[in-house]
């Protein structure tokens, strides 16, 4: 299938920060079934991330808050590249402080050879990047826009839910020049051990991501579907084929996984694709595209 | 998707060496020899440790070597601590006769492997290294196990003088073993693959890399595309060999790979 | 215990919108050890709500989009005064399309005897009520003030988690002269059902509750306490001791229960209460006051 | 918590009456007589259908009234509908022999109460009523389960003249019962009561009320501070006395009260 002009084998990818710190993993995981994977958040130069503990297991998804951790850019290429050398489609997510940063790190990701640059303008739990420049429309417009100028690789802007719009951020990254957006990031959480009577997150406040987060996310996608042209990449709390229908139906081209890979093992992404075919017998789709925004048509 | 965090009362917290403590906690661990558990000390540090006494009145035993440890080694009787886990895949257990290699901060994992051996009638040789008699571990409770035990020390202090790898290599020239264990440093894990595979015997080693998660999504204890946290830490000869990182490079805090 | 200055039997109240449309259901759930119950929300004309379904039941919580069904407040005082007739502590919940007629029915509903009046200014999924007049802080204040100057009982304001900062619309309650804040309502969700390519809800959208959301709660109630000084009461996705302790370790002096009475029943509060006691009796803590916001005194 | 909605292919759709229905579908339900499910026409509409056929291939038996019931009536084999549930209480069968009075639109759990009352061996008599020979329903259906039927009619075109009431009432005169039921139309049930009661004879009743959640959260259908989705539908009869409300007012979907 074709998203923006890239080449998927299924409409299935890996989700940022979800195994992807390395490429000898993130090509395991593609061989695992993913049609494409998106990198860590990768920045202009190393971050160790927050301290341990970084993640607390719920009993309906995860809270984390790894605080981006990664090698730097310039470090970060030779996996790009590595992946790339083994035929997998890459999506390089990238982070910055400042508009120029972000544009700048996009560059050095498209360089690097990956074949489209995601912007993470929402990550929750991160000080001074992520959400903190990605909550007004105003911003994620001027990003984009910086960001567009640089790269010739489709650009995709990843969106946060901690918002009272969606659809005003998206239609912002329309504006920037942006050919599809990603939706969503975590919710802002914070899980508490009353026994320590402590945040249990060394950062505090965390992501949730996972189940409890699939509603959120589908609603975000159905309400962006109506709001913009380009396409949506559906992402949060994706496990079935069913759950990636949901996704699908509001609007989305394409879902990634991430949390699901933690209670299901890469090979979730087969799995879910094998759902999606069965379905589509059963329901007499021939292609994906099909179902892409079903659930408008039919007002209940 | 369980929620695997417990805040556990410590129940027993004692002096293996002076640099070595035990905690047993106030409660059960369902867990095979080689898994490990995500140890919070609320405040300060979250980090993996072997389970070192399984089931009733589990427990831990750890190396003092930085802030999260020290901090660990001052919590009294009563005291709560976080525990995630058990993660990971253990030892298992093949054969009728087994060689354990075991040394430093690796020891951890090795009694309740012997004892889990020789309680399946598996004849145990335990190859016990540490730098000085006054820093052995284990090795009443292994002796008690069953297992035949062989000392060596780096300064001669007790057993044969050397590295414990030096002490297997002979135990494996004179005995034929169905299978070899190894926890310890990565050098001598590496040093140990390297005799297995020339002998052609099987072996299993627990290997260490940086845990984040511990459930195999961070990608920070990635090796080769692997995880230690979720396909390790233990793994088999034919998996250690094709670790080009083994022994060489693991990644740092950032994900970059470093010089071990 | 004592919240703005209301004698409560213990901390958990029936939360607004659950099993409190009629008089004898609110005083069963009184009976069954709720130290409080909060009305479902009535505003000034009768509201016949959505059309069904208007709840989905998932792994993770309840999607609701009831749609603020009420007799309105005229036929409402009626049952208000019934349960005061029974000796129980009573919140009224009133909704309103605009400052004037919100005040109005505050003040209808503190007429009718209401020990407290509770502004719903945040159910994600009604036109023109709820969230749409509770969006933005100035909204928030001045709402909260109009209310304030018509009724001589404390005035809660209940607030949307579907905002980039909640704290912010706290201080504009606070401003606005009330009482308490109580967080969180719903997060707006949706459920499809790809055999029937369409949204569940018959109103398409909802409102996420249950234990999906307990992380954004306890997060919300954590930056709350942070920015305010008055109390707060905390909700969403509280099921067991242990997760209202989370909300009053975060700053909350109070919590409400609402799915819970659908997996659990009306036995939640009690058993919620016994499991707060033995708590205190184990860590030491001889009142709920010495937890509130206790997870802030020692920073991980 | 676990999702009850399932979609489901329609097996079978055909007419019992002109104004009644009966759809299977494919899959099973494992519920007790007298227990319902909500059934969602997608695009139209969600309502509770009492369950008609128990386990495999379940069914509901409807009468069309409205919109909703309309849009169903229209859907054809394979066709999708929504099912969540089995919600609430069902009958629970006591005695030896029992009396069972149906009526109108009550109708549809009496056959599986029927059929799993003969299959235990209880010895069933059951008063059909309904306003003409043609709108009887599952007269063959409960005779062939081992019933001894009683039928009525508002017209006399079969059984005897007059309300399934009256009849039941001359039966009760007639023979001892352990436990009465009755499915049929509040007026009805209110009716049955008031005999049971002076007869001092066990009963059971299904009650219906506007349901909107069908899970106990939305209050809609209480009845004096119970709700029939969770509480009922299925009531006894020290319950039934004790509503005010019965056969005098129900919530509108506002939540008035207003007269039946
Ligand atoms: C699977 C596994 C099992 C282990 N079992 C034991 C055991 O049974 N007994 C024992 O003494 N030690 C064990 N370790 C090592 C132990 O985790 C470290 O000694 C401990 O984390 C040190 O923490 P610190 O805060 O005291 O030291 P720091 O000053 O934080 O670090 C000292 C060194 O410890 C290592 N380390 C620190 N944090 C981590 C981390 N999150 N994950 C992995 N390594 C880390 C690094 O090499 C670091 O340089 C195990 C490690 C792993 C991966
Ligand atoms: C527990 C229970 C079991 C039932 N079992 C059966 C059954 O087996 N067979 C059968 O024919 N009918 C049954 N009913 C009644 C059935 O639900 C209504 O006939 C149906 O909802 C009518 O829907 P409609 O859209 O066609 O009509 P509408 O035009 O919407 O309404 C017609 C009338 O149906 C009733 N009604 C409508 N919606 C609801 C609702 N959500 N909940 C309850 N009543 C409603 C009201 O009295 C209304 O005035 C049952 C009701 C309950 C509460
Ligand atoms: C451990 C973890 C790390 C994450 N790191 C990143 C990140 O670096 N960049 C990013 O854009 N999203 C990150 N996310 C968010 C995911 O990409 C995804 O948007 C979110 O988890 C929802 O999807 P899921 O429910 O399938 O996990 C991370 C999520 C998790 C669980
Ligand atoms: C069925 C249902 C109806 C609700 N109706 C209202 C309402 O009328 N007014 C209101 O303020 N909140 C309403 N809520 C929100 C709850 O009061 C509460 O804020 C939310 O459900 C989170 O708490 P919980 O997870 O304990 O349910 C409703 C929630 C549910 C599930
Ligand atoms: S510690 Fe996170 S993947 Fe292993
Ligand atoms: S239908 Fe909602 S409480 Fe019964």
């Amino acid at each position: 299938m074709d998203l923006c002009g890239l080449r998927l084998r299924n409409p299935t990818m890996l989700a940022s920060g979800v195994l992807d710190e390395t490429a000898a993993t993130m090509v395991e995981v593609a061989r695992a079934g993913a049609g494409a994977v998106v990198t860590k958040s990768v920045g202009r130069s190393p971050r160790e991330g927050h301290a341990n503990p970084c993640v607390v297991e719920l009993d309906v998804g995860l809270l984390n808050a790894m605080g981006l951790p990664n090698p730097g850019i310039e470090y970060f290429s030779e996996e790009v590249k590595a992946v790339k050398r083994e035929g997998v489609t890459v999506i390089g997510s990238v982070i910055g402080g400042s508009e120029d940063e972000l544009a700048e790190v996009a560059a050095l990701m498209a360089d690097a050879g990956a074949d489209a640059v995601e912007l993470n303008l929402s990550c929750p739990h991160a000080k001074g990047l992520g959400t903190e420049i990605g909550s007004t429309p105003e911003n994620v417009e001027r990003v984009c826009r910086a960001s567009k100028e640089r790269i010739k690789v489709p650009l995709f802007a990843k969106l946060t839910p901690n918002t009272s719009s969606i659809s005003n951020l998206a239609k912002a990254a329309e504006m920037g020049g942006a050919d599809a957006v990603v939706a969503i990031n975590t919710l802002k959480g914070m899980a508490i051990s009353p026994e320590a009577r402590m945040p249990i997150l060394a950062n505090r406040f965390g992501g949730l991501s996972g189940p409890a987060i699939r509603p959120i996310g589908v609603r975000c996608v159905y309400e962006i579907h109506d709001a913009v042209e380009i396409p949506v990449i559906g992402v949060g709390g994706i496990s079935t084929g069913r759950d990636a229908l949901e996704y699908i139906m509001a609007g989305a081209t394409a879902v990634q996984v991430g949390t699901a890979v933690w209670t299901r093992g890469p090979g979730v992404f087969k799995s879910i694709c094998d759902d999606i075919s069965r379905f589509m017998d059963e329901y007499g789709y021939s292609k994906v595209d099909d179902m892409v925004g079903a659930a408008h048509d039919t007002k209940p | 998707m369980t929620p695997s965090l417990r805040m556990l009362r410590v129940a027993e917290h004692r002096n293996e060496t002076p640099w070595t403590k035990t905690i047993r906690f106030k409660d059960t661990v369902d867990a095979r020899p080689g898994q490990f558990v995500m140890v919070w000390v609320p405040g300060v540090d979250e980090f993996p440790m072997s389970i070192s006494y399984m089931g009733d009145r589990f427990g831990i035993t750890y190396q003092i070597v930085g802030d999260g440890t020290k901090a660990l080694s001052k919590a009294a009787e009563g005291d709560i601590v976080g525990i995630r886990g058990p993660f990971g895949r253990g030892f298992s257990i093949t054969g009728k006769r087994i060689l354990v290699v075991a040394g430093g901060a690796g020891i951890a994992p090795t009694a309740p492997l012997v004892e889990a051996a020789t309680k399946k009638g598996v004849a145990v040789r335990l190859v016990l290294g540490a730098k000085s008699s006054a820093e052995l571990v284990f090795e009443n409770r292994c002796a008690a196990a069953g297992a035949e035990i062989h000392v060596s020390t780096d300064d001669g202090s007790k057993g044969q003088k050397g590295f414990a790898t030096g002490l297997a290599s002979s135990l494996i020239e004179k005995e034929r073993y169905d299978s070899v264990y190894a926890c310890g440093p990565e050098r001598m894990i590496v040093a140990m693959t390297d005799i297995c595979r020339k002998k052609g015997l099987p072996m299993q080693a627990s290997v260490e890399r940086i845990m984040k998660c511990g459930i195999g999504v961070c990608d920070s204890c990635a090796l080769d595309g692997k995880h230690v946290c979720t396909d390790g830490p233990v793994f088999d000869l034919e998996e250690l060999e094709k670790f080009s990182e083994l022994g060489k490079t693991r990644l740092d805090r950032t994900g970059r790979k470093t010089g071990i």
